[in-house]
């Protein structure tokens, strides 16, 4: 019995990497993780990759391996995910939920390099770009962005000092190794459009995927993803 | 009844490589040298009797069976003609030991029998110790004999050697002819030789064959070949011969003479052939100041540039008075120092200047 | 330190070199023995993926073997499994990349037979197969050696062709390179500074030894 | 086709090799010329990045220059911007990863020029700089031109060093390797076409006038 | 008041980077040949004399000019010295034409008389027309014409010439042999001259010196050196020497003589050395078979493996019965005709055997 491989946007990172702890402790079956940009991983499963379960970071992607097939109906949204704005500890700058001081600070030239996802295929990206466009700073501000490949390379560059901070996942900025190095702050929801994660389970799914797709719903998991900073789908 | 042709016969024609034009033949137990400067084919041609290139047009036969014909579209691979050959660089297969060397030759043998042959080949070369050695690990001339046991050991029915005696020292080569020579009795195929050296020819083949631009200038027995070059080209392939240029001034039909002009003389020559005045002809002269007579009805000056002794005669460096090409020339010390101004008299009858 | 991943990536070096070697000997045999029209472009087909970008070659791959295409779709139906995103395509895909690096010195070696050994051969009466089996393959031994060694140690680092086509699945696609990667995103430097710092010791090492045994090779020659 | 990330590429590819040619030409010179003790491990150290995982080299990249080193803090204040996610820092890498390109045809150049030739020169009186400009760089300059092609198409295809240190800025480095991995990821996979086809057929070209320019000097020299 | 000596003086020691030791002068206008085997150190010591390599103790001197003293830590550059080297392969710059490689050695003059004096060698050395040539369009031996050129145009206070009629044929070297002796009135500094042809150190030097595994084994005039070779080695480097070897059968200490045996035969020679019963003594055999005399005390008996005619004498190949090393002999050819068997009776007379 091969180990089936769930394919999981980055946002999710270490909330399903617990989640995936506790499903093997609770069950003794195993799941692989590979993550990724939701966009990079729907088209990725469109050219055959053999994922069991797709964890997107919207629910469109999730939707539109539905339309091509490759899943049954319907997507199933399982968290609503929120943004931070974040920086390394040296980067001594202010925090704000509704990133005042950003706008300032990019009017002053302290913001060199401010990480993003890549809002092309990447839905947290997509989100931040609706952040900066809803404060009105995108056009000063998209010459200086770095594009993380997905939102945990977004992370992963915004915590370098070499950047003056990020718009990342919140679930990212609660990690362990994080949390020393950096400082975050939660965004406030109503800069931009929900972020309503849907996932499904692919057409192959077998046993075990189908137990890991049902213990994602369970209230244990959503402990995991309330703690990791997400909200709960009512 | 006459007997059949016993040997090889070659009469081959082919552009591609290169251009080869060749008609000879040689009989089993002698050996014909190929003598060409270097790029005149001579390898090319070796390959070509060994089934490794093939020509164009033309058919080879050994012991009357047929090994190429263009007509038939016959060609024996190298395998099929059971040769022996010594490439120009000894091709030895450096991974194995002389003997193991010895042994890939001889595939047409029981494999029980091959080590004891091999390791008697490697005797009659004189390197029965070396024979766990590996290439790399013995000199050039010890390398020359591994090949040349490899090619010998096959008892082949054609023996090709390309320069076989070329990387050698001066020492080991003359050991290596004595060999040969003692060999040549118990080979009874053809061997075809080729070498750079007018000597080493003279002192092992019975036939010579000269090329030049892949064609055959002039074959023949040995002492032919040397006493009687038929062109300049071949006269200079020979080496230690002096070939100078002259200019026609006239010529005598009826008396077949030729007046020439030789440096900064003038005289007259048998000679057949018809010239056109002015035209420059190679002269054939010969190797010894040889001034003991006073009758000679030609003499010429030299300008001698230098002498030294060399064993029992004096070896000469000079050149014609009024021409630039060095000539050699040997004599009996007591004559030269007769002379020992910087000029000699060399007295010469007609018939001892060929015209080319 | 993701032992799986060094696992996946060994296998895969080996897979790889085992296919890659005896093919590079025929073809590297074939390209050095023989001239014919166009052989400068069939050498330089034979290159390009040492300075093609890796991007580019993923690209291809994944439009050439991935669903979508035509040779996937039935390669799926031949094999049972889609070769993207799959290890055979990692193998695939290795292979590709690795073509300079195992024809390359075997070609040199080949071509460093002197004319003179291969007509000896012949002479001596070995065929076609003799001949490669008993001269030619000891005596290119060295460079085909280089081969293996150059070939296993670059698929071990191949990074930016698996990234495209591989899908990053645990003990499926995801090489020790692309753990790499995955740890630097996931913050754990120190996994990615101990896996950075075992594949450049390996590296540093396989190439004193090829350059040690090049030196060797051309001494010996010499 | 992503008209900036061609320019882009471009502009990188002819600094890298505008400063990486005249630095190999001493470097190589250096090492054609002579013996020393551990000559074998300089160039083993050298041929590194040849077969290193772009991840690795990346990552080292990445924690030897990023602003926690004190590497990265003093080359800040030296340039006045940091190196990662900078175009300097994508020279930075370029050069790095290139050295064997740069380094290898170069020395194998000065490695072919006989002795009797440098002895001649210096016999004639030239000095070391007269050598150098009026017999060894016209000798050598073949494999200086193969350097420079080499070194130019392979930057232009550098990918993983880039995805891990350049942060995909539009413009400053978001280079075309870069540019189509983002246009694959993003399922444009007309655009990623093109530009795949662009650099295959440079790939192609380039590597045949190499060879053909190799080829040549062996029958000059040969 | 006495003259200094004019010329070089030569004396150093090292082991790095082979070992070598020599000793030895050469006046200005004369030529010293350096002969040894592949190895010897030929090349190495001339790269000592041109700077280019550093040995680690001794002098070298030039016309009282000091040169390289490893105690006072001296060691002038090649540039400094003003030489004329002609390297083992020429050393010819190929991206230059032939004038612009004569010009590349004349740093010394001002720019504008450079061009002129090019000229001028390149007419002397016969290749004027062929100045705007490159060496890969030009034959070996214009190439190696260019080089000589280039060496001599410097009018350098050394010449150095490294085997620089190797890579030519016969009648080309000859040609060049002229040259030289032609400009050796001309040459005013002097000459050290590598080659492995004794035929052409017998030819141009007046001093030959022998080299072996880095040591100087025997100096001299030419005809002093090639008369008495000093030892087998030496003998042997001398190249066409007949050299045996015997075996030490007893010794008589007061009339100073040895009984040796040589093959099958044994005799007497005198012989001023100490030897050891048993001991195996190189014995130098002249190269003529000469027996006219009945008188001569030694005959030795020969097998004739074959003969040949070469100019007015017949050269042999032999072996004395009982042993195995190739001699070679010439004789008149009447003399042969006599002994047309396979066996021939060789007269000498104890000192023409020389022990060595
Ligand atoms: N396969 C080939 N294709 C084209 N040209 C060739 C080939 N083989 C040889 N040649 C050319 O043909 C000419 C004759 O070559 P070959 O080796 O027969 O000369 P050779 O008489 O043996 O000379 P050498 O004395 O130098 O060995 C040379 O100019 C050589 O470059
Ligand atoms: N730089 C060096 N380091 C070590 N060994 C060397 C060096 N140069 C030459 N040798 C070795 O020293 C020996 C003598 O070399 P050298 O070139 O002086 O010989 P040679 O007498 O000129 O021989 P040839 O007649 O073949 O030219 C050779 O065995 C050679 O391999
Ligand atoms: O799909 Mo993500 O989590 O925005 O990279
Ligand atoms: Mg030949
Ligand atoms: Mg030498």
């Amino acid at each position: 019995q091969s180990i089936p491989t769930v394919a999981a946007a980055a946002n999710v990172r270490f909330a399903l990497d617990k989640i995936q702890q506790q499903f093997e402790q609770d069950t003794g079956k195993q799941v692989r993780i590979s993550y990724g940009s939701s966009g990079q991983l729907m088209q990725q499963i469109k050219h055959g990759a053999p994922f069991e379960i797709f964890l997107s970071a919207n629910i469109d992607y999730a939707q539109k391996i539905v339309d091509a097939k490759l899943a049954p109906p319907p997507a199933k949204i399982y968290a609503i995910g929120r943004l931070a704005i974040m920086h390394n500890k040296h980067v001594k700058l202010p925090l704000s939920n509704n990133l005042a001081y950003l706008k300032q600070e990019l009017q002053q030239g302290k913001i060199q390099r401010f990480a993003i996802a890549n809002p092309d295929h990447a839905p947290y990206g997509a989100r931040a770009k609706d952040v900066l466009q809803a404060i009105g700073v995108w056009q000063q501000i998209q010459p200086k962005l770095l594009y993380g490949e997905n939102v945990a390379q977004a992370a992963q560059f915004a915590l370098s000092n070499a950047s003056q901070g990020g718009i990342v996942a919140l679930s990212l900025t609660k990690a362990k190794g994080f949390s020393e190095k950096a400082d975050a702050v939660a965004i406030d929801a109503k800069l931009h459009p929900k972020l309503t994660q849907a996932m499904v389970l692919l057409n192959n799914a077998s046993d075990t995927a189908k137990a890991f797709y049902a213990y994602l719903q369970s209230p244990k998991a959503q402990q995991t993803l309330l703690d990791f900073g997400f909200d709960l789908p009512k | 009844m006459v007997e059949p042709f016993q040997g090889l016969v070659c009469q081959i024609n082919t552009t591609t490589p290169i251009f080869i034009e060749a008609e000879f033949d040689c009989r089993n137990g002698e050996i014909t040298a190929l003598l060409g400067v270097s790029g005149a084919g001579k390898t090319t041609l070796l390959k070509i009797l060994a089934g490794l290139i093939k020509p164009q047009q033309g058919e080879i036969h050994l012991n009357q069976r047929t090994w190429f014909n263009s007509q038939c579209h016959l060609h024996l691979t190298p395998q099929q003609r059971h040769i022996g050959y010594v490439p120009q660089h000894f091709g030895l297969f450096e991974h194995q030991t002389a003997l193991e060397n010895v042994i890939s030759g001889l595939n047409h043998l029981p494999k029980a029998e091959r080590h004891a042959r091999a390791n008697d080949w490697l005797e009659m070369v004189g390197l029965a110790t070396e024979q766990h050695k590996r290439p790399p690990q013995l000199s050039g001339g010890q390398r020359q004999r591994i090949a040349l046991a490899r090619a010998l050991a096959r008892e082949p029915d054609l023996l090709l050697l390309d320069e076989p005696f070329s990387a050698v020292d001066p020492q080991t080569r003359k050991q290596l002819h004595l060999q040969l020579l003692k060999l040549k009795s118990r080979i009874h195929c053809p061997v075809i030789m080729v070498t750079h050296n007018m000597r080493e020819a003279q002192l092992l083949a019975d036939h010579l064959v000269l090329m030049n631009n892949g064609r055959i200038l002039q074959q023949g027995t040995t002492d032919e070949v040397i006493s009687q070059p038929n062109s300049i080209t071949a006269a200079h392939l020979l080496g230690n011969q002096n070939v100078v240029y002259a200019k026609v001034i006239s010529q005598d039909q009826s008396k077949q003479t030729t007046q020439i002009q030789l440096g900064s003389h003038q005289f007259c020559l048998p000679d057949p052939q018809v010239r056109h005045i002015g035209e420059r002809v190679g002269c054939l002269l010969p190797n010894e100041l040889n001034v003991l007579s006073n009758s000679a009805p030609i003499a010429i000056t030299l300008d001698i540039h230098c002498h030294y002794q060399d064993g029992q005669y004096r070896q000469i460096m000079a050149t014609i008075v009024g021409d630039h090409t060095p000539l050699t020339l040997h004599s009996m010390p007591e004559l030269l120092r007769k002379t020992e101004s910087s000029q000699a008299v060399w007295l010469l009858t007609p018939t001892d200047i060929t015209l080319l | 330190m993701d032992w799986q991943a060094l696992l996946l990536s060994i296998k895969l070096s080996v897979i790889t070199t085992l296919i890659l070697t005896p093919i590079s000997i025929l073809v590297a045999r074939a390209l050095a023995f023989n001239q014919f029209r166009g052989k400068a472009w069939v050498e330089a087909l034979a290159m390009t993926p040492l300075i093609l970008p890796p991007t580019v070659i993923g690209y291809y791959l994944l439009v050439g073997f991935g669903q979508q295409s035509w040779l996937g779709q039935t390669l799926q139906t031949v094999l049972g499994t889609p070769i993207v995103f799959h290890f055979s395509g990692l193998v695939l895909a290795s292979l590709l990349v690795n073509i300079p690096f195992a024809l390359q010195p075997i070609q040199r070696a080949f071509e460093a037979i002197p004319d003179d050994v291969r007509d000896a051969a012949a002479c001596c009466g070995l065929n076609r197969w003799q001949s490669l089996w008993k001269v030619e393959i000891p005596l290119v031994w060295p460079g085909v050696l280089t081969a293996i060694v150059l070939c296993f140690s670059h698929v071990l680092g191949e990074f930016g062709v698996v990234l495209m086509i591989g899908g990053n699945i645990a003990g499926e696609t995801k090489t020790l390179s692309i753990a790499i990667y995955d740890k630097v995103q996931a913050f754990d430097f120190d996994a990615a500074g101990i896996m950075s710092l075992i594949l450049l010791i390996f590296a540093v090492c396989t190439l004193a030894f090829t350059t040690h045994l090049t030196k060797k090779i051309g001494v010996n020659r010499g």
